[in-house]
């Protein structure tokens, strides 16, 4: 069901996008939201049907961290 | 792909229009021939079947006797005036020349000495002769000259200058525009006694022919602005312009919206202070209503009594337009949402009140707002529609006993038809019954937004509707101008209205041309000492 | 333009299509209006017992208000659960109406339950997301469950009765502190303070109850009684409405009421002046004396004089000067017997002494903090009082009567 | 690219000013109580405004090199085409990543707060779509449509603060710093962060119509947040005393909930909800453009129009994914997001600007 109303969504932006760069002759914009559009849909799909997603938060938690915590012994 | 379709459409709605077939074959550049004949009978054809063109032949009194014809179209000529001024003269000198003696240029002596008009034109072709006749003008052949003379004799029936239906006010002039071009420019001219006051006339509608004027300042004015406007005027090309509604919408800025960027208004004193703030107005014949651009949504709720009244009252006034404006696009959306949503946040008194009364009332609250909201709307146009004497009584009857009747048969609580009507009365009191329209429409989607998010879908549903706001433009000038982006002086003439005498500039948006209005220090003041003091010497 | 209108319908779809979540019609909802908190012992375990007052709209307000006595305004009803919020949805299970508190207007505590300590009740009231901060907060005499059966004598909800007796009347006498579950929570969690709850009580009065004014039934009615003091988390004692009096002098939260002042005139008789509180301030203030801590209190308080049994001649000066001495003779025996009764008796910090110390010596503070409990009934205290009489009402002297 | 668009300092003001304080005002006061405790306000309002005004003088300095430009296409000017274009790189992530947070926070507060029966979802998917309108109306629009609300956010802040002043204990701030200065400058890092966010600027710069103007405008709008952050904090403390402000979630929505005027004007919670809600749709939809333009930038392209939507999806797809319950958002905060925004809001500004002073010292050729 959400997956069918998602396939609609991004029918429906592909739909209201690519008419204007097309006719445009915008390429480069086309490669661009084609790349990204491509990364949300497999992003959502992702989500949507409870696959692992690659998590900034984790790395950037694993990078901190270390900071965080020295900066926590430093001030208390 | 997107082109083939493109085409089909072409060829589908955009079939080629000739013009001289609609107008009737007078379109050739035939020049008015010598014989008197031939021109009558070329105008015969041209005016086939139309049995409201005169045809009157007769000899007029000079150079011994001279054939002519006289054209006009029965109903658009003063024939008391045709009669007086040009038949008789005609035919029976009165100028008291010498008539039997020759003439040499009949032509010129005709228009100089004969036709008592105080406008006369000469033309040489059949286009412009059609054109002139069908405009109210009558036409004089006279054998053997190959000119035609076209006498301004236009005199149709006409409303009189009456106190305008839409915008009422209890101090200022009571005049409103007329159906008449002609009129309408007397009743601005009469404001603005300038030669800076243009204004450039055009034909629009390919049959109606209709005459459309741009008015505006010089000097005032921002050029650009009178540039924009005649150039979309001039992108029209239809069959016919029979309101100036028609011309608002080919000519506004964003087609998709429900907010007029372009108001329109039946008051003189109202265009008139349009010119001078730098708005341009754009005159349409046959209709009462004049438009003005570039308009910003705060003025849509400015009425021009407000420059009228001292200006307190006038603030005042506009203080509580706009609490009406927000009850009457907010008060059903936002009663749905808290009595459904946030009952937190009534008074606990009035909960418990509200749930009694809505004890026993079989719908959810959206659709008892729906349905009274509906109601309402029909009421009003039933008595928008109904003969205004019968009209008014309809609707207050319609809406009290509908309104009556369903609290007691427990359709719809009691809370609600307070609501209701607070929402009727709010939105009738807005000055711009265009502008009231939009915020009728929004109520709908607002309401059901309400339903089905509460506080939160309404906020979102305002977001969206300040985002759209924000990005609309009238003419180049942001829709909610002095607002966002702000200019504080223009805020003076915004939720006050200050003292005249201290908005000394016009609106930046539109008047910064020439910005200034008046001088500084033009408050009054008491005299220093009082003429009648005893302190005086 | 068109992206425009297409994302206005895709907003609205996104937004009406699944739609309605958290939508209750009113007259879906049981209105709560206050809320009891007790503990009874259930097949040997130890339960909470939560019992609410809800509003009934169709006796109250609307057209058809028909406040017959046959249908109570309010419902009463409890349930027993594992813990507060598990009693509270089990209430679900009699209630034809989702109960919804955020109009809840009072929290009783029942005693018992006050004197095993209020940390869980505390929780609850504090996670609660309809639970507001102004909230007013009571411990009953007895169970709360049997205090909320009364039936109100002029409101139409119990409610309401006593949220206006705290409110509105309580102020004129100055014997009872209102206290919303902000106060309460702060008091409760900050090192030094202790929290002081109203009293609510229920008497049978000797006056005829209920609509036969004639035939005296048997009833009860709400009254309340004194303030009822914490000591950390645990119900540690009442305080008699008398000694209410001294203690909001002290916190400065006098705002009326009325002191008796006995005067002894030239004549030799005594005469009974009853003076009326008009404005009254307190300050405590910790000071180190000879390198002891002690708490200097000082108490500024104006009155007028309402009533004079006897012949003093309260209209003169000299009078006056006198009843001024008396009357910050009385003011201070109050005061010294509120803190005599909360710091020696019940051994509770209700004035704030440590909150006072911390602010004032936060650095000695934190040496005694720990001891505080040990050290506080000991501290020293010493009773300022500037008492002042400002007018005689209408009238100066009393009158002579031959 | 739409760099014809201009918006005045005012304006920028106004944007950054909400930008920073619509979601600061709801999550500072307790963060920073947590660790500062009644010297929270000295914290938000002394310490992090100074840092504020650091980074504004660093963001001014840098920017004004170049003045047409953006972060993302400067960058590779200063420090050569693969280190700037990573910085780019990292940027738009940047942008993106916070985005996605905020998109959350929006969420998890209305959940918590108002409608708790109504999905995640529906509050992100809403907020992102609002955003996506508005940027592709682009920077003026934006400016404008905030500019229409600022003075409500003001007045509805003021208006609380206002009726609480009745409530307030001033007691509450004393004794002043009572375990030094250490707690008050941890305390001050997490506001510090957020005051951070002017970092916009390094995109929004170029949109100015006086770029000169920049340093006075940045450090006024430091000094406005500093303002209100410390006015909420304050408040806060002053009514509820700062062992129950750092246990609250939410302490200026209990702040609304206390209010009460005469007893019938009471639960104002609405309020804070409504300003909140345009607020955030307003602070959503600048990251968002910010993430667009640099996306756009960084790609060279001119149009950016096109990526709204799908970097819109990407921004909510993760503002679901990112944290598995509430608390770990607030920890996240608390902790990590300091030196993590710190990264970005002053060391590589910082480091730029320091290559750029050796790099132009005589004046950059034009």
């Amino acid at each position: 069901m959400i997956i069918l109303v998602l396939i609609i969504v991004f029918i429906g932006i592909i739909a209201l996008e690519t008419p204007v760069m097309l006719k445009n002759r915008q390429w480069r914009e086309l490669a661009a939201f084609g790349v990204l559009m491509l990364g949300a849909m497999v992003l959502t799909f992702a989500q949507v049907l409870g696959l692992p997603l690659p998590n900034p938060t984790s790395g950037i938690e694993m990078i901190f961290s270390p900071v965080a915590d020295m900066i926590k012994n430093i001030l208390s | 792909m997107l082109k083939k379709w493109k085409n089909i459409i072409k060829k589908v709605f955009a079939k080629p229009r000739n013009e001289s077939q609609a107008i009737g074959g007078g379109e050739s550049k035939e020049p008015v021939a010598v014989s008197l004949e031939s021109n009558i009978k070329h105008l015969k054809a041209v005016f086939d079947r139309c049995t409201d063109v005169i045809f009157r032949e007769f000899e007029a009194a000079i150079g011994g006797g001279v054939k002519t014809a006289m054209i006009y179209i029965d109903g658009l000529v003063n024939k008391e005036m045709l009669t007086d001024d040009l038949v008789k003269a005609l035919m029976y000198d009165v100028s008291g020349i010498n008539s039997s003696a020759p003439v040499s240029d009949p032509a010129g002596y005709l228009s100089r000495s004969i036709i008592a008009f105080t406008e006369v034109k000469v033309h040489d072709n059949m286009m412009d002769v059609v054109h002139s006749l069908l405009s109210g003008e009558t036409v004089l052949f006279v054998d053997g000259v190959s000119k035609a003379f076209t006498l301004s004799t236009q005199d149709w029936v006409q409303r009189a200058v009456t106190e305008p239906a839409t915008e009422n006010v209890v101090r200022g002039p009571r005049e409103g525009f007329t159906e008449n071009l002609q009129t309408n420019y007397t009743l601005i001219r009469r404001r603005i006694k300038s030669s800076r006051l243009k204004f450039e006339t055009m034909k629009i509608g390919a049959v109606t022919k209709t005459a459309v004027s741009v008015g505006y300042i010089e000097g005032i004015v921002n050029n650009k602005i009178v540039d924009e406007v005649k150039s979309r005027l001039q992108r029209i090309d239809t069959d016919g312009i029979l309101e100036s509604g028609y011309i608002e919408e080919y000519i506004e800025d964003a087609p998709m919206t429900v907010f007029p960027t372009v108001q329109a208004t039946e008051r003189p004193d109202k265009v008139a202070g349009g010119l001078l703030e730098g708005q341009v107005a754009i005159l349409v014949d046959t209709t009462p209503f004049v438009l003005l651009v570039p308009v910003t949504f705060p003025q849509l709720l400015q009425a021009s009594e407000d420059y009228y009244l001292r200006w307190p009252f006038a603030s005042f006034i506009r203080f509580i337009r706009f609490v009406t404006l927000n009850i009457a696009l907010l008060a059903p959306p936002l009663y749905i949402a808290i009595t459904t949503y946030h009952q937190e946040m009534l008074p606990t008194p009035l909960l418990i009140s509200i749930a009694a009364a809505r004890e026993g009332v079989p719908f959810p609250a959206f659709v008892e707002a729906l349905l009274m909201e509906t109601t309402f709307e029909v009421l009003r146009e039933a008595g928008v529609r109904l003969p205004k004497a019968v009209g008014q009584a309809v609707s207050i009857v319609g809406a009290l006993v509908i309104g009556d009747a369903a609290v007691s048969a427990g359709l719809v609580s009691p809370a609600m038809v307070i609501v209701v009507a607070l929402t009727a009365i709010s939105s009738f009191s807005l000055p711009s019954y265009f502008g009231a329209f939009s915020l009728r429409i929004l109520r709908f989607p607002l309401m059901a937004l309400a339903a089905a998010l509460g506080l939160f879908g309404v906020m979102a549903g305002l977001l969206a509707l300040l985002i759209h706001l924000c990005s609309l433009r009238s003419f180049g000038v942001p829709y909610i101008a002095p607002l966002a982006p702000t200019s504080w002086r223009d805020l003076k003439d915004m939720f006050f209205r200050m003292p005249w005498w201290s908005m000394f500039t016009r609106p930046r948006m539109t008047g910064h041309k020439e910005p200034a209005r008046q001088d500084y220090m033009q408050k009054p003041r008491p005299p220093r000492r009082r003429p009648g003091g005893k302190s005086g010497q | 333009m068109k992206k425009e209108i297409i994302a206005v319908i895709l907003v609205l779809s996104v937004l009406l299509f699944p739609g309605c979540w958290s939508r209750r019609e009113v007259e879906d909802l049981a209105i709560v209006t206050a809320i009891g908190i007790d503990r009874m012992v259930l097949g040997g375990q130890e339960k909470p017992k939560l019992t609410v007052l809800v509003a009934r709209p169709s006796q109250l307000g609307g057209q058809q208000a028909n406040t017959s006595a046959e249908t109570n305004a309010d419902w009463l009803v409890s349930e027993v659960g594992d813990t507060l919020y598990d009693a509270e949805r089990k209430l679900y299970r009699r209630s034809p109406r989702i109960l919804r508190i955020y109009h809840n207007e009072m929290v009783i505590i029942g005693e018992d339950s006050a004197r095993n300590g209020v940390q869980d009740v505390f929780d609850f009231l504090q996670r609660h997301k309809d639970i507001r901060l102004r909230t007013w907060m009571f411990v009953s005499r007895g169970d709360a469950s049997e205090t909320m059966k009364v039936m109100p004598e002029l409101e139409n909800m119990l409610s309401q009765e006593i949220s206006e007796i705290l409110v509105k009347s309580m102020p004129g006498t100055s014997e009872t502190l209102a206290v919303d579950l902000r106060r309460f929570s702060e008091a409760l969690v900050t090192p030094g303070w202790d929290a002081v709850l109203p009293v609510i009580r229920t008497i049978e009065p000797r006056e005829p109850k209920g609509t036969k004014r004639g035939e005296k039934e048997a009833g009860q009615t709400i009254m309340l009684d004194g303030l009822a003091l914490f000591h950390n988390n645990r119900l540690a004692g009442l305080m008699p409405p008398e000694e209410v009096t001294g203690f909001l002098y002290i916190i400065g939260k006098t705002q009326s009421g009325t002191v008796v002042l006995e005067h002894k005139t030239e004549s030799g008789s005594i005469s009974r002046i009853t003076v009326l509180m008009s404005r009254a301030s307190g300050e405590i203030k910790p000071v180190f004396r000879e390198g002891s801590l002690e708490m200097e209190i000082k108490i500024d308080a104006e009155a007028d004089v309402v009533e004079v049994q006897g012949d003093a001649a309260v209209g003169s000066p000299d009078v006056i000067r006198d009843l001024n001495r008396e009357f910050s003779q009385k003011v201070k025996s109050i005061a010294e017997k509120s803190l005599d009764t909360a710091q020696k008796k019940y051994k509770t910090d209700i004035f704030g002494f440590g909150k006072t110390v911390h602010q004032k010596y936060p650095d000695y503070w934190r040496e005694i903090e720990q001891e505080w409990s040990e050290i506080y009934p000991e501290v020293p205290v010493t009773v300022k009082v500037d008492a002042k009489i400002r007018r005689t009402s209408v009238i100066a002297d009393p009158f002579q009567i031959r | 690219m739409k760099k014809d668009e201009k918006v005045s300092s005012t304006q920028m003001i106004f944007l950054l000013v909400t930008t920073i304080t619509v979601t600061g005002f709801l999550f500072v006061p307790s963060i920073t109580a947590q660790y500062a405790s009644r010297d929270g306000w000295i914290s938000v309002g002394l310490a992090a405004t100074l840092f504020g005004i650091l980074v504004a003088l660093v963001y001014t300095r840098l920017g004004l090199y170049f003045p047409e430009k953006s972060v993302v296409e400067y960058a590779p000017e200063i420090i050569g085409k693969f280190g700037g274009r990573l910085i780019g790189l990292l940027y738009i992530f940047f942008f993106i990543h916070i985005n996605a947070i905020i998109v959350r926070e929006f969420g998890d507060f209305l959940v918590t707060a108002f409608l708790p029966e109504t999905p995640l979802p529906v509050f992100n998917t809403v907020v992102v779509l609002l955003a996506a309108f508005v940027v592709s109306n682009g920077m003026e629009v934006l400016c404008r449509m905030n500019q229409f609300l600022f003075p409500l956010f003001v007045a509805a802040f003021v208006f609380i603060v206002f009726l609480l002043t009745e409530d307030v204990n001033f007691g509450n701030f004393l004794p002043l710093m009572e375990n030094g200065i250490k707690p008050v400058i941890r305390g001050s890092l997490v506001p510090g962060a957020w005051r951070g966010e002017i970092v916009l600027i390094l995109m929004f710069l170029p949109f100015m119509n006086q770029p000169r103007e920049a340093g006075k405008t940045l450090v006024g709008a430091v000094l406005l947040i500093g303002f209100f952050l410390t006015l909420t904090t304050a408040t806060s403390i002053a009514v509820f005393g700062p062992l129950l402000t750092q246990n609250m979630v939410f302490p200026i929505l209990e702040l609304a909930r206390y209010v009460s005027l005469g007893r019938f004007l009471e639960r104002l919670e609405a309020v804070v909800i409504i300003v909140w809600v345009a607020g955030v749709t307003v602070k959503v939809a600048a990251f968002y453009l910010a993430a667009v333009l640099g996306t756009a930038q960084w790609l060279n392209i001119k149009d950016y129009r096109p990526l709204v939507y799908p970097v819109g999806l990407i921004i909510l797809v993760y503002s679901m994914a990112l944290f598995e319950n509430s608390r770990e958002l607030v920890d996240f905060l608390a902790t990590v997001f300091v030196p993590y925004a710190y990264l970005f809001e002053l060391g590589i500004p910082m480091g730029l600007l320091a290559v750029a002073l050796v790099r132009y010292r005589g004046g950059r050729k034009q």
